[in-house]
């Protein structure tokens, strides 16, 4: 092109507008930012689904339970026991249903079983520092876990025979078959932690040894202490736990009850008490519960604490459930119960502005049962360290996990510390106290990182086709009986379209709408440079701030910045 | 005759900001001229526009290349080479920018005032657009036009977008008229000769 | 890694696509001409050569000494374009020559002026692929009404007032006039729906003889909306019904991208200072917001866009995203 | 009324104050302005009048063809290649001898693509047979599109108002805009004797045959040269109802007895008087503004310019490979009446470049170094061509 004259006519040289750089127009400019997805934000143990949901979806099932199991040590428990306050946050619940998240979770923990892969764990280095565990249970083998990744020798100090804990104790095996958690526990177990079983903590060890022969102290004794139920200071005298009942029916098997149980409380304990009580025989078996059902709760708060299809199973069982009802009296004939007086009765706000739950008269109907058996809820049996349990029962413990009681290199997580016992929060527990242990050992402090949720408003759902969620197969009614799991998984083919399904909040998923849409072609595609998670750079050189890219993303993964 | 060369971005309401200064001059009793840079450029390109204000009528049609005054409608622009080209010596520079002017003033070499009239503006109107905020600055520093004749330029330019819009742009002119050092850029030649 | 060390010219060089239109050009914020362009000259690839109307793009593209363009390209007039155009592909048939010739032009290069000049192109069977960005107005003089301006809208020329509530005529129907010129392939397309417009442009580009894409590019000037707000816009002209999105082969109607859920036409409306004064409390305004709304209850009954249920290419999933892309390939 | 106005929006207030029934337009840079504040009017009912938004310019003149045919008072504007493409329908609409008015927002013509001000539009159509009066300022403007229309409709002969694009469409300044009764009383109804009606139909346009096409071309020409008289009375007949003329013709600035002229059109002039009176203040210099072009005043020039030694005519446009437009006509004009004054003849402006106030002494220092030329471009800057362009 030497020859030509760029004078004559007005000719010009393909692309030298680039040399203009229309970037000094801009006065916003887009920025990548990782938003935390609703569902990892709402995850008590801190997992985040979406990640793992993106390995899937690029059809790697192996690489998403390990991404997985970074977190979670247990999926496929969890898959099936945890009410799932990922899917709750969902933000594609607002569109059209949830991703079945809980599904997906249980299937590659299944999956893992299934085909025995295991944990990356890295070797340890000889004369590794020993942390001490006390309780075998999910916040217990989540700590000894973690620690185990982290470099350290586990040791863990459990009452029973058998690991476990609530998992074994608590839930019924129609919920979470054995073989499932035994495989699951032991492959935790498996990576080289030792197992001290039968080792009671203030019975064969106390506190004090443990503390002197390790470099710091976990504690997950979970809560074995019925809280003291009573109705105006009368107690019937054959006073059953519903916690026993279950321990009970899943050890034993069978239970001995009258005919009509009335069981008070509205939470899985009493749920899952109700439902085993059915199992075992009992013609009529009602739950009084002082919250809503969730079709009728006024807030989230008011609503019973479990997951929805819980309940609805527990109808169609034959459980009768009388919500936002308390027990006014117990009528009794002599020390026996006959019966117990109902009433209506809801948390309102009162003058003061506090929050008390107020009966109404006139409402109270009766209740013809012989039976009564209180699911309020436990407390730690703080047998040999009394010192840590505080005035509500259960341990105080900081940001970090550490014991507030003054005992240094002491870390307390799960049910025990009464933060809401889920498994899940127990397993989040256990991991952070891990982090905070491996923290204190090396002389600084960790702090867990808050993010801010992406909202459904900053996400672009144009781009996404409504699909619906796959229903977990329910085991039919009349097949119900005795320990059949009644809840069943998805298959593959529905785990990869949920893993489509998935929004990406808050995370570049490489769709190209920011590089298709920029009208100054200043959003460039990179791979090897997509080290911030993002597969694109903005070229601020031409960008002019138009803001189309952050507002056609459809994750929230761009947001305008001002620029002035 | 006082020669003014008002710098802003395309979409910016630049050549407005000169129609409604020239027109101010004009109810002060000058003689005066409004025009754009006739370019071709888009939405947030650079762009300027010139104000001749003068005691005769002004006959010439060429454009100010030796301006007074600039007012810049933001401090990016204070970066690009054209704009501060031509200033007269001893000519001032208005700009909308938070910056303090000492500091703009020292890294120019140059008589800067800033004003943050996004802001301002943002705060009584609802949107960034700093050219009222900056020609109520401009008019309080050099006292060429007072706050009635440019009430009444800003008037006769609002006309039809409602009573609220005036008022809420009257007190902006207040604000400002409060915060920038009034008659710092006056000379007795801009007295009015009505 | 920090941006500072991304070497940008190599990356642009780099990027799996063909860029026909670079940046630096002068175009506004939000402009869906410019992105349209581009998505045309990735369909097309280099191969080409363009003849463009007077307009916007041949504007904001071309300030010379620069230009954005990587193919071979030529302004003459606002009028002839087509005309022009034909005197290309016939030098390149005298030549024994391959490319393929477009010709680009605005609303107003299209609808009005250059009209007669595309009409003669078409009925010679030219092998060129006309290309019309439709913004509905004049913009590059300022946003006057042109033939394509729809009803009711304001513009300078057809302004709102104490009397008239914006233009007073319809829009042309310009896609029906040019497939009654019997030619193969003409069709409409949307900067809001990439994966649509990609496929008509290639569906054009394999036919030999005169084809015809009507491309609906907002303005955020223009149409007074916010700039990141471009393709939100066209995709509720297409959602409302107000822009069918059609396909005429030998002027017969063949495709039609279905509506999958109608939106109301004032979801359209709303974000858009040129229809601003239909929602004043007037009876005028909400007459002519229901005229709006049957003229797009017109278009969906006519082409029977109404769709059926879900489609994968209807006006809710033709550009659904997929992790890693899906605009590409 | 002295109004604080920008030029486009107080010609077009000023064409409403002259009750157009017809207006057709296709938007154009630099002329849109002066087009949409007419369709504010109109959509405000402000001005009742057709307002017919066409698809090109050729059909924006051929529909004031067919309006003022018909009996209407028609209006539109235009600009560079709108000009141009009205070009057929200009020559046309003159040789029905059609009374209407235009103004051309003086714009370059492409290519190379320009927006900008200068005059090669209407100096392209000059042959047209249209009246070109050229605007200094925006105040002539206004005046100058009254006097338009009944020029035009006195003579039966369209008028083109040249004013300078952007230079004075767009720039905001105090201009006295008439009142209603004002112009109602200057301008009376439209009437145009040949309109299309059934009571009497005629045929506009016909086909005319070698004998007697050069006698419609002689009368043409002669209605032509009769409206130089009309013209000048026009604007006095004014001045007399507004207090202010726009020259007539032309108008010349300065001391009868100077040596020196320096003739232009449209607004350069207020930039040249601007310079001469601020800085030159030389008594042996003129400024003449030339608002008439077509009609061209040659024989009045000669005779006005007569004691002249040097003129320097100022141009915004050119004939390539001719050199000036209006300089050539000049020379003419003063060779065919005997007088001896050197023509020279610059073209400034183009495409929009600015005209600085220096422009005068730089041309009043090439006459006196004897190297004013029969035609130069000033300023051009060789370095920016290839040597074999230079």
């Amino acid at each position: 092109m030497s020859d030509v004259k760029y004078t004559r006519g007005g000719c010009a040289r393909p692309a030298t507008s680039l040399q203009f750089h229309t970037g000094s127009w801009r006065v916003q400019r887009p920025v990548h930012r990782h938003g935390a997805a609703p569902c990892h934000v709402a995850c008590p143990a801190g997992e985040n689904p979406q990640a793992y949901l993106a390995r899937i979806e690029e059809g790697d099932e192996q690489a998403a339970w390990r991404e997985l199991v970074t977190i979670n040590p247990l999926p496929a428990i969890t898959g099936r026991v945890c009410p799932h306050f990922c899917e709750s946050a969902c933000n594609r619940a607002t569109y059209d249903s949830a991703i079945s998240i809980h599904g997906v979770e249980r299937y590659l923990g299944d999956k893992a079983l299934a085909h025995d892969w295991h944990y990356a764990v890295p070797a340890r280095a000889v004369g590794a520092a020993r942390v001490a565990i006390v309780g075998a249970g999910p916040a217990g083998l989540a700590a000894a876990y973690h620690l185990t990744l982290l470099g350290y020798q586990a040791v863990m100090f459990e009452a029973n025979p058998e690991p476990g804990g609530t998992l074994r104790g608590a839930i019924p095996e129609y919920r979470l078959p054995r073989g499932v958690l035994q495989v699951e526990m032991q492959r935790v177990l498996d990576i080289g932690i030792e197992f001290r079983a039968n080792t009671r903590l203030g019975r064969d060890v106390s506190l004090e040894e443990l503390r002197q022969s390790h470099a710091a102290v976990f504690l997950g004794p979970g809560t074995q202490r019925a809280r003291y139920w009573h109705v105006d200071g009368i107690v019937q005298r054959d006073l059953h736990q519903a916690l026993d009942l279950l321990k009970a029916w899943n050890t034993v098997g069978k239970l001995s009850m009258p005919a009509s149980v009335a069981v008070v409380g509205a939470g899985n304990t009493a749920l899952d008490t109700a439902r085993i009580l059915r199992r075992a025989g009992v013609a009529s078996v009602h739950l009084v519960a002082h919250k809503a059902l969730p079709e009728q709760a006024a807030s989230g708060d008011d609503v019973m604490p479990v997951h929805p299809r819980e309940i609805a199973q527990a109808l169609e069982e034959g459980v009768q459930i009388h919500p936002h009802r308390g027990i006014r009296r117990l009528l009794l004939r002599g020390e026996r119960v006959v019966g117990v007086e109902m009433v209506h009765m809801k948390k309102l706000r009162g003058a003061d502005g506090v929050y008390a739950r107020v009966a109404f008269e006139g409402t109270e109907t009766v209740l013809h049962v012989e039976q009564v058996i209180p699911a309020i809820g436990q407390t730690v049996d703080g047998v040999g360290f009394d010192a840590l349990v505080a005035d509500n029962g259960f341990v105080s413990v900081n940001a970090q996990g550490a014991v507030t009681a003054g005992y240094q290199g002491v870390f307390a997580g799960g049910d025990a510390i009464g933060k809401g016992g889920t498994v899940t929060r127990a397993i989040g527990d256990g991991r952070r106290a891990a982090a905070a242990i491996h923290g204190f050992l090396q002389g600084r402090e960790w702090a867990a990182s808050v993010l801010a949720p992406v909202t459904f408003a900053q996400l672009n759902v144009n781009y996404f086709e409504p699909a619906p969620r796959p229903e977990d197969p329910v085991l039919a009614l009349k097949k119900r009986i005795g320990e059949k799991e009644v809840v069943g998984g998805i298959e593959q083919q529905a785990v990869l379209q949920e893993a489509q399904r998935c929004f990406s909040c808050g995370n570049c998923f490489a769709c190209d709408n920011c590089w298709t849409l920029c009208p100054d072609t200043a959003v460039l595609k990179t791979q090897e440079l997509a080290a911030d998670g993002a597969h694109y750079v903005f070229d601020y050189d031409y960008c002019k701030g138009c803001g189309i890219c952050a507002q056609e993303c459809p994750c929230g993964f761009i947001a305008m910045e001002a620029e002035l | 005759m006082i020669e003014i060369r008002i710098h802003g971005r395309g979409g910016q309401g630049n050549v407005v900001a000169a129609y409604i200064l020239a027109t101010a001059a004009i109810e002060q009793g000058f003689h005066a001229q409004a025009f754009p840079s006739f370019g071709a450029e888009r939405r947030g390109a650079p762009v300027a526009a010139f104000v001749r204000i003068a005691r005769e009528p002004v006959l010439r049609r060429s454009q100010v290349l030796h301006p007074h005054f600039l007012i810049v409608q933001d401090r990016a622009l204070l970066q690009v080479p054209e704009v501060t080209v031509g200033l007269s010596a001893g000519g001032g520079i208005l700009v909308n920018s938070s910056k303090p002017s000492a500091q703009l003033s020292a890294l120019l070499g140059l008589d800067v005032v800033a004003l943050p009239a996004a802001q301002i503006a943002l705060k009584h109107l609802g949107r960034p657009l700093p050219n009222t905020a900056l020609l109520a600055a401009f008019a309080a520093l050099t006292g060429i036009v007072d706050g009635g004749a440019l009430e009444q330029a800003l008037r006769l330019r609002l006309h039809g977008k409602g009573e609220k819009v005036l008022q809420a742009n009257l007190e902006l002119m207040r604000e400002v008229n409060a915060s920038v050092p009034a008659g710092q850029w006056y000379r007795e030649e801009y007295a009015a000769n009505a | 890694m920090t941006e500072s060390i991304i070497n940008f010219y190599e990356l642009r060089r780099k990027q799996p696509r063909f860029q026909g239109i670079d940046a630096g050009h002068r175009a506004c914020l939000g402009c869906g001409e410019a992105l349209a362009a581009r998505l045309v000259l990735e369909s097309t690839g280099p191969d080409v050569i363009v003849a463009n109307a007077t307009g916007c793009l041949e504007v904001f593209t071309t300030p010379w000494p620069e230009s954005a363009w990587r193919v071979p390209w030529l302004h003459s007039l606002f009028e002839n374009a087509a005309a022009v155009a034909a005197g290309i592909e016939a030098a390149l048939k005298a030549q024994g020559r391959q490319s393929k010739v477009l010709a680009f032009g605005g609303d107003g290069a299209t609808f009005d002026i250059g009209f007669q000049a595309l009409s003669g192109m078409l009925e010679r069977g030219h092998n060129v692929l006309y290309v019309c960005f439709d913004n509905e107005a004049y913009m590059n003089t300022g946003i006057q009404r042109s033939s394509s301006t729809p009803h009711a809208a304001a513009t300078t020329t057809s302004p709102a007032g104490k009397q008239r509530m914006g233009k007073r005529h319809l829009k042309k129907d310009i896609v029906s006039i040019i497939a009654a010129h019997h030619i193969p392939y003409a069709a409409t397309a949307s900067v809001a729906f990439p994966s649509d417009l990609r496929k008509k442009v290639r569906r054009a580009m394999a036919i030999d003889g005169a084809t015809f894409l009507q491309i609906h590019c907002p303005c955020p000037l223009g149409w007074g909306h916010e700039s990141e707000e471009s393709i939100a816009v066209a995709r509720l002209a297409v959602q409302t019904g107000l822009f069918p999105m059609i396909e005429l082969e030998r002027g017969e109607l063949t495709g039609a991208m279905p509506i999958r859920e109608q939106k109301p036409v004032v979801d359209y409306l709303k974000p858009q200072a040129r229809f601003r004064h239909l929602f004043a409390d007037d009876a005028r305004a909400r007459e002519e917001l229901e005229h709006l709304q049957a003229l797009a209850d017109h278009n969906i009954e006519i082409y029977k866009l109404l769709g059926s249920g879900v489609d994968a290419l209807d006006s809710e999933g033709a550009d659904t995203v997929r992790r890693g892309g899906n605009r590409w390939g | 009324m002295r109004q604080t106005l920008e030029g486009s929006q107080a010609i077009a207030k000023t064409v409403a104050l002259c009750r157009p029934q017809v207006v057709a337009a296709y938007p154009i840079t630099p002329q849109t302005h002066i087009v949409e504040n007419i369709s504010k009017l109109v959509a405000d009912g402000a001005l009742q009048c057709e307002l017919v938004s066409v698809e090109s310019e050729f059909s924006a003149a051929s529909v004031v063809l067919g309006a003022a045919a018909a009996g209407a008072r028609a209006y539109t504007a235009s600009a560079s290649q709108g000009i141009l493409l009205m070009s057929e329908v200009l020559f046309n609409i003159a040789g029905l001898r059609i009374p209407l008015v235009l103004t051309c927002a003086n714009r370059a013509v492409g290519a190379p693509l320009s927006i900008w001000n200068d005059q090669q539009d209407s100096m392209a159509v000059r042959d047209a047979g249209w009246i070109q009066l050229y605007c200094a300022d925006n105040q002539e403007a206004v005046d100058t599109t009254v006097q338009a229309f009944r020029i035009a409709e006195q003579c039966e002969l369209p008028v083109m108002v040249c004013v300078d694009g952007f230079t004075l469409t767009h720039t905001l300044e105090p201009i006295d805009v008439p009142d209603q009764d004002l112009v109602d009383q200057y301008l009376p109804p439209y009437h145009f004797a040949r309109a299309l009606q059934p009571r009497q139909p005629l045929s506009l346009g016909t086909l005319v045959a070698p004998d007697y096409y050069a006698e419609a071309r002689h009368s043409h020409h002669q209605a032509m040269l009769h409206a130089k008289a009309l013209i000048a009375q026009c604007d006095r007949q004014w001045q007399e109802l507004s207090g202010r003329a726009s020259g007539g013709l032309f108008e010349v600035h300065g001391a009868s007895d100077a040596r020196i002229g320096i003739l232009a059109l449209g607004s350069i002039v207020g930039t040249l008087l601007d310079a001469h009176a601020a800085h030159v203040q030389r008594d042996d210099v003129q400024i003449i503004k030339l608002r008439s072009l077509r009609p061209f005043p040659g024989a009045e020039l000669a005779v006005a310019l007569s004691g002249l030694s040097d003129l320097v005519v100022v141009e915004r446009a050119l004939s390539p490979g001719g050199g000036g437009i209006v300089g050539v006509e000049i020379r003419s004009a003063f060779h065919y009446h005997g007088v001896n004054v050197r023509v020279h003849n610059v073209a400034v402006g183009l495409g929009g470049r600015d005209v600085p106030l220096s422009t005068l002494d730089r041309i009043l220092d090439l006459v006196a170094h004897g190297s004013a030329e029969e035609f130069q471009i000033l300023d051009v800057q060789l370095d920016k061509l290839p040597p074999e362009d230079r």
